[in-house]
């Protein structure tokens, strides 16, 4: 019963983490930038989700505005910060996306305050599915059910849709898509609007479970994202998801069989060092 | 069809092709010949979009296109077939053939596809397959075949036969007669120039970014000596 | 380089101290920015109401008492440049620190050295008294809290099977280290032992293996930030075994955990109906300014300024030495948390200490625990 | 000049020291290190044990150096393998792992960290002039190295790897001795903090750490010895310099970055020729 808790709490999580770093999947898939202000997305989504939910009552009017609220800031972080510099060497987009994560964790502590919003009214407060000796938070199975929804809508959407199939080319060669008259800078913000929504859905979700958004929630994911692309081959989705279920099984294992001897993020980091050494291009395909 | 007037182009500052005038005409297939680094594939890719003007004009059924983006030119009516075909490797053969006709309508893209397939049954065997792990003569076909999917006016074909067996590059030639027959004018850039010079109707010698010669496939073959001076026969 | 350095340094400096040389100066440092900057509001504006009492009530040896605070960011290395800054100016006569371990440690020796009276308000971290005979303490031991909770756990509540769940730093390991070494005694046995990070608000390996466990108590030990998300996840999970805690007595817990909240017990937590006559007042103050997310931090701070101004009064000078020898003979003074009994001759406190627990959304008061002091 | 201004000097002198340190991988090797701290954190470790047990300062630092320097030499090894952003990645993961595997370990202390490390016995101005003789060094041995072959070695690396090796030059032993080099002074670094602030925990060598050393080389002007410097002096100063920006510090130092990665990405080594340009010739 033990395992199956951790298990299910590892799954969970594992869904959680591969909705919210999709965005960075995508972004690195299409500009190889370590898009890191990724995580104030889904902290903006988490604040703005929670604040329209405690002010209208509805969490569906919260998690459309949070939607909106974090497509609007994604786009816009490409528009004004990333364009310019597509050109420069790595460190550039990276050191800047981090400047924009610094300001925006800043910015959200200064307009929501330090301690927080806190849910008024969680329709998940302490809610479980019970059958027989066992029980799961109803919000686990809302993280991973959302998760694996919001991931299939994405996955048929990139297999079956022209714009999807265009999406890929995209990612695989950017100039020869332009050439077949794929407008790249369209795909582009498709590939923020997506992954910043995305970031938002799991910011909202995060939040219902611990009732409290904070300045810096989005370090959870800030850090764990950019091992995720690593591991599950960079920019590639399918890996990615596996790689999120991965850490997060491992993780859930981890913390509960060796909690006093292994850190939660010394797991990711380890986890990434040897995958990094063995595969040093990255799991997957190699690119010709 | 295509015209390129007193055309410079290059890579950061250092100009791979000089002062080059060169006309395509319509329905005809035009070769550039010429050794390795004489700029030929650099005329391919600026005629694509992809390597900064430096100077002069390309003009397309008589418009300006110069300083159009890549994106524009496909819309108009010009399509490519890579150097090493470059695939969209992580999708199937039918996906890379949606791509190509992407930018036209989806029932005229759908009838395309078909053409297509009738023109390579082979890729209509494969057409779920990963086009990565197809094979040379068959990533070449499926190039050919999503550069045709966008119903262009211009193709333009960067080394059909590097890397291929003699009997694939027959089959890619055979089927560039058929849709030539439809009108399709096509600039074939070639290293086997014998190849080259048995199908094309009009060749350009390109030397160090100028162009050292031109004339009809039979004017350049009887010019045996400045034109093995510049490029040797294989 | 170097001299622009100094220059640059030297004309901030001259910027920051502007008092009036009559005041009797008490310097602060708390997080008023970074990770802890909630604890560090409720503790400086608590610190500003009890000095504006002081000052209003006609000062200290009849003159105003001027605060200057200080943001080490709840970080051991700005403490160290914040310490020497105080001490270099050589303005104040004491020194109050509002904040966690890790900075308050990295302070204490600075202040020590200069001989400069230094009160670990919230900091229960055993080393830091240990530096020597300026740093005294303001409120209860981390190990005290641990070894009173086997204690109650054992006497009280009858209870002796119990899985802890600990914060990864030295408040936390501070209350691992006294609950097991009373537990022996008590009869009191471990049954799970868990710790998190800071940064941690996700325990569902955790509320796994408390479910395993199925303990008689859970003790949880932490801040208000992970004791939230923590107690929510542990009753959505169908736990229902009783929880006592250390370090929750925050209004913030009770808003993140709402109905899981209800009956958690807080050690070392006076409640929202403490008995001192001045607290309705405090609380209204400290509303009027936003500053309730953390009461607990706000009373010991107010405390701080109680035991600093008693010595004071006491030593009916500013000269630091007096001061000094004033708190180490503080006694039974009553304070904004309780009352102040006296102090060991290690400068910990000896305090009586009351039990809370979480009722309607409110810290209720719920009787005195047994006190259990370490081995010496 | 008080204990102040002497300890906000050991302070900016030992960024110093450490970003120079960093500098050396990132600006004359082109190899982007975001888990620098992890090296300050070993310098700061090893001299810590050592002094609390016994050692006098003056030897614990060079063990530090040393040790930091083969921690460097084994990451070293990694950057031949994994390269840019990748490496970027690599690196940043190793500088969690410190940190996981120091707050874990109850020999280092574990989260409660190492206290009371004893005086240097110099005196407060004696350790302000050992971490100022420490800079000149760090300084002096940048200066040196981007003005020699090897710094020219390095450049070429940054510039264009495959070239440098058809030149002769073997970029995996540059490489391995930027590492190695970069690292011990970090470890020199971390020696001199643990020194200064007498008290270490884990969460100090954290990703915060490498994020601002990072940021002090690219504001400073990445591969330029005296624009780290400043940016080391301006980015350790930040909250002094800033006081009156009260609570809007970090709000300011986010858009500080973005701002020069988007119009100044030389950082203030830049200025001087901006500066120059605008005047115009005359």
């Amino acid at each position: 019963m033990y395992y199956v808790d951790l298990l299910i709490s590892g799954v969970a999580f594992g869904c959680l983490y591969a909705m919210a770093t999709m965005g960075l999947t995508l972004v690195y898939g299409l500009l190889r930038i370590l898009h890191i202000a990724h995580a104030a997305l889904f902290t903006l989504g988490a604040f703005v989700g929670v604040w329209v939910f405690n002010a209208s009552g509805s969490l569906i009017v919260g998690l459309i505005v949070a939607i909106l609220a974090a497509v609007v800031m994604g786009c816009l972080i490409y528009r004004l910060i990333y364009e310019s510099i597509l050109s420069q060497p790595p460190y550039v987009p990276l050191l800047a996306s981090l400047g924009v994560l610094i300001f925006l964790q800043d910015g959200f502590r200064i307009v929501f305050g330090e301690e927080g919003l806190t849910v008024r009214h969680n329709p998940f407060y302490m809610a479980n599915f019970t059958i027989g000796a066992f029980s799961i938070n109803v919000i686990y199975i809302v993280m991973a059910g959302g998760a694996l929804i919001s991931m299939a809508v994405l996955a048929f959407f990139a297999n079956y849709s022209r714009h999807g199939i265009a999406w890929r080319a995209t990612v695989s060669r950017p100039l020869l898509a332009a050439n077949f008259g794929v407008n790249v800078i369209q795909v582009r913000y498709a590939a923020f609007a997506a992954g910043s929504a995305l970031a938002a859905i799991a910011g909202v979700l995060v939040a219902l479970m611990n009732n409290l958004v904070e300045p810096h929630s989005g370090e959870l994911i800030s850090y764990k994202g950019l091992a995720i692309i690593v591991l599950g081959g960079l920019g590639n989705m399918q890996g990615a998801f596996i790689a999120s279920l991965v850490l997060g099984i491992a993780e859930s294992f981890g913390i509960g069989l060796a909690g006093r001897y292994v850190d939660r993020d010394a797991i990711a980091a380890v986890a990434l060092i040897a995958t990094l050494m063995i595969f040093p291009n990255g799991i997957g395909r190699a690119r010709t | 069809m295509l015209e390129l007037q007193d055309f410079s182009c290059g890579y950061g500052g250092t100009a791979a092709v000089e002062s080059l005038n060169c006309t395509f005409a319509a329905g005809a297939l035009t070769a550039l010949l010429g050794p390795n680094g004489a700029g030929k594939t650099s005329t391919l890719m600026a005629v694509m979009g992809h390597v900064a003007p430096m100077g002069g004009r390309i003009l397309f059924e008589g418009r300006d296109i110069t300083n159009r983006p890549p994106v524009d030119r496909s819309k108009i009516g010009i399509a490519v077939v890579p150097e090493g075909r470059q695939l969209f490797g992580d999708l199937t053969v039918e996906e890379n053939l949606i791509v190509g006709g992407y930018s036209l309508p989806v029932a005229a893209a759908r009838a395309e596809q078909e053409q297509v397939y009738s023109l390579f049954p082979r890729l209509a065997e494969r057409r779920a397959q990963i086009s990565g792990s197809l094979s040379g003569g068959e990533q070449q076909m499926l190039a050919i075949g999503r550069a045709l999917m966008a119903k262009p006016k211009l193709l333009l074909i960067d080394e059909l036969s590097l890397g291929l067996m003699p009997k694939m590059v027959d089959v890619c030639i055979e089927a560039l007669t058929r849709v030539r027959q439809n009108g399709l004018t096509i600039v074939l850039v070639e290293q086997n120039t014998s190849r080259a010079l048995s199908i094309a109707d009009h060749v350009y010698v390109l030397a160090s970014g100028r162009c050292v010669m031109h004339g009809s496939s039979a004017e350049v073959k009887d010019n045996t000596e400045i034109f093995e001076a510049y490029v040797g026969i294989h | 380089m170097m001299r622009r350095i100094v220059f640059l340094t030297a004309m901030l400096s001259a910027c920051a101290v502007t008092s009036a040389p009559a005041d009797i100066i008490i310097g602060m440092h708390a997080p008023l920015t970074g990770f802890a900057a909630v604890d560090g509001k409720s503790a400086r504006i608590a610190t500003e109401i009890a000095i504006g009492k002081i000052n209003a009530a006609g000062g200290l040896l009849g003159q105003k008492v001027q605060l200057q605070v200080f943001d080490d960011q709840g970080q051991g290395a700005q403490a160290v440049t914040i310490a020497n800054k105080i001490v270099s100016d050589n303005a104040a006569i004491l020194v109050i620190a509002d904040s966690y371990s890790e900075p308050t440690r990295a302070a204490a020796s600075i202040f020590q050295a200069a001989k400069m009276p230094y009160i670990s308000a919230v900091a229960s971290h055993p080393d830091i008294t240990k530096v020597g005979n300026y740093v005294f303490r303001g409120s209860q031991l981390g190990e005290v809290q641990g070894g009173s909770t086997a204690v109650h756990i054992a006497k009280a509540l009858k209870k002796s099977k119990v899985s802890i769940v600990t914060v990864d730093n030295d408040y936390g390991s501070s209350l691992l280290n006294g609950f097991k070494a009373a537990m022996g005694a008590q009869g009191v046995t471990l049954v799970g032992e868990y710790s998190f990070t800071m940064a941690e608000r996700q325990f569902g390996s955790v509320v796994a293996g408390l479910r395993r466990d199925n303990a008689d108590v859970i003790y949880i030990g932490g801040y208000w930030f992970q004791g939230g998300p923590l107690v929510s996840q542990i009753r959505a999970a169908g736990i229902t075994t009783p929880i006592i805690s250390s370090g929750l007595a925050a209004q913030q817990f009770i808003k993140i955990a709402g109905p899981a909240a209800e009956g958690v017990m807080i050690v070392d937590a006076t409640g929202d109906d403490n008995a001192n006559p001045e607290y309705p007042a405090f609380r209204a103050a400290l509303r009027a300014q936003e500053a309730e997310a953390n009461v607990f931090f706000s009373e010991i701070a107010h405390t701080a300024v109680d035991i600093a101004a008693n010595a004071i009064r006491r030593a009916g000078s500013t000269d630091r030495e007096k001061i000094r020898d004033a708190l180490a003979s503080t006694k039974d003074l009553r304070t904004m948390y309780g009352t102040l009994a006296s102090y060991t001759s290690g400068r910990e406190i000896i305090q009586r200490m009351p039990l809370s627990i979480v009722k309607d959304g409110k810290f209720a008061a719920s009787g005195e625990m047994e006190i259990w002091l370490p081995a010496p | 000049m008080t204990g102040y201004h002497l300890s906000l000097i050991s302070l900016t002198g030992i960024m110093i020291v450490f970003a120079v340190s960093l500098n050396m991988i990132m600006g004359l090797c082109g190899q982007v290190s975001l888990g620098h701290a992890a090296f300050y954190g070993v310098g700061a470790y090893v001299t810590a044990m050592m002094s609390a047990g016994g050692v006098p300062t003056l030897y614990a630092l060079p063990v530090g150096m040393l040790i930091a320097g083969l921690m460097g030499l084994i990451v070293g090894f990694a950057s031949l393998r994994v390269r840019d952003d990748f490496l970027a990645i690599t690196t940043l993961a190793v500088g969690f792992l410190f940190v996981g595997v120091v707050r874990k370990s109850r020999a280092l202390g574990g989260e409660f960290g190492i206290s009371g490390i004893p005086e240097s016995g110099l005196g407060p101005a004696g350790d302000a002039f050992l971490v100022a003789f420490c800079v000149v060094l760090t300084v002096a041995l940048s200066v040196y190295l981007s003005r020699n072959w090897t710094g020219l070695a390095f450049r070429s690396i940054s510039a264009n790897e495959e070239a440098a090796q058809t030149l002769g030059i073997n970029s995996a032993h540059y490489k391995l001795l930027a590492f190695c080099i970069g690292c011990a002074l970090a470890g020199l670094a971390g020696g001199l903090y643990a020194n200064y602030a007498r008290f270490i925990v884990p969460g100090t060598f954290g990703f915060s750490l490498s994020i601002t050393a990072a940021a002090m080389v690219v504001i400073g002007g990445i591969g330029s010895t005296a624009g780290v410097v400043a940016g080391a002096v301006l980015l350790t100063l930040f909250p002094e310099i800033f006081r009156f920006l009260g609570d809007y510090r970090m709000l300011v130092y986010g858009a500080l970055l973005v701002g020069v990665m988007l119009f100044q990405p030389k950082g203030l080594a830049g200025i001087p020729s901006m500066v120059r340009r605008w005047a115009g010739p005359r």
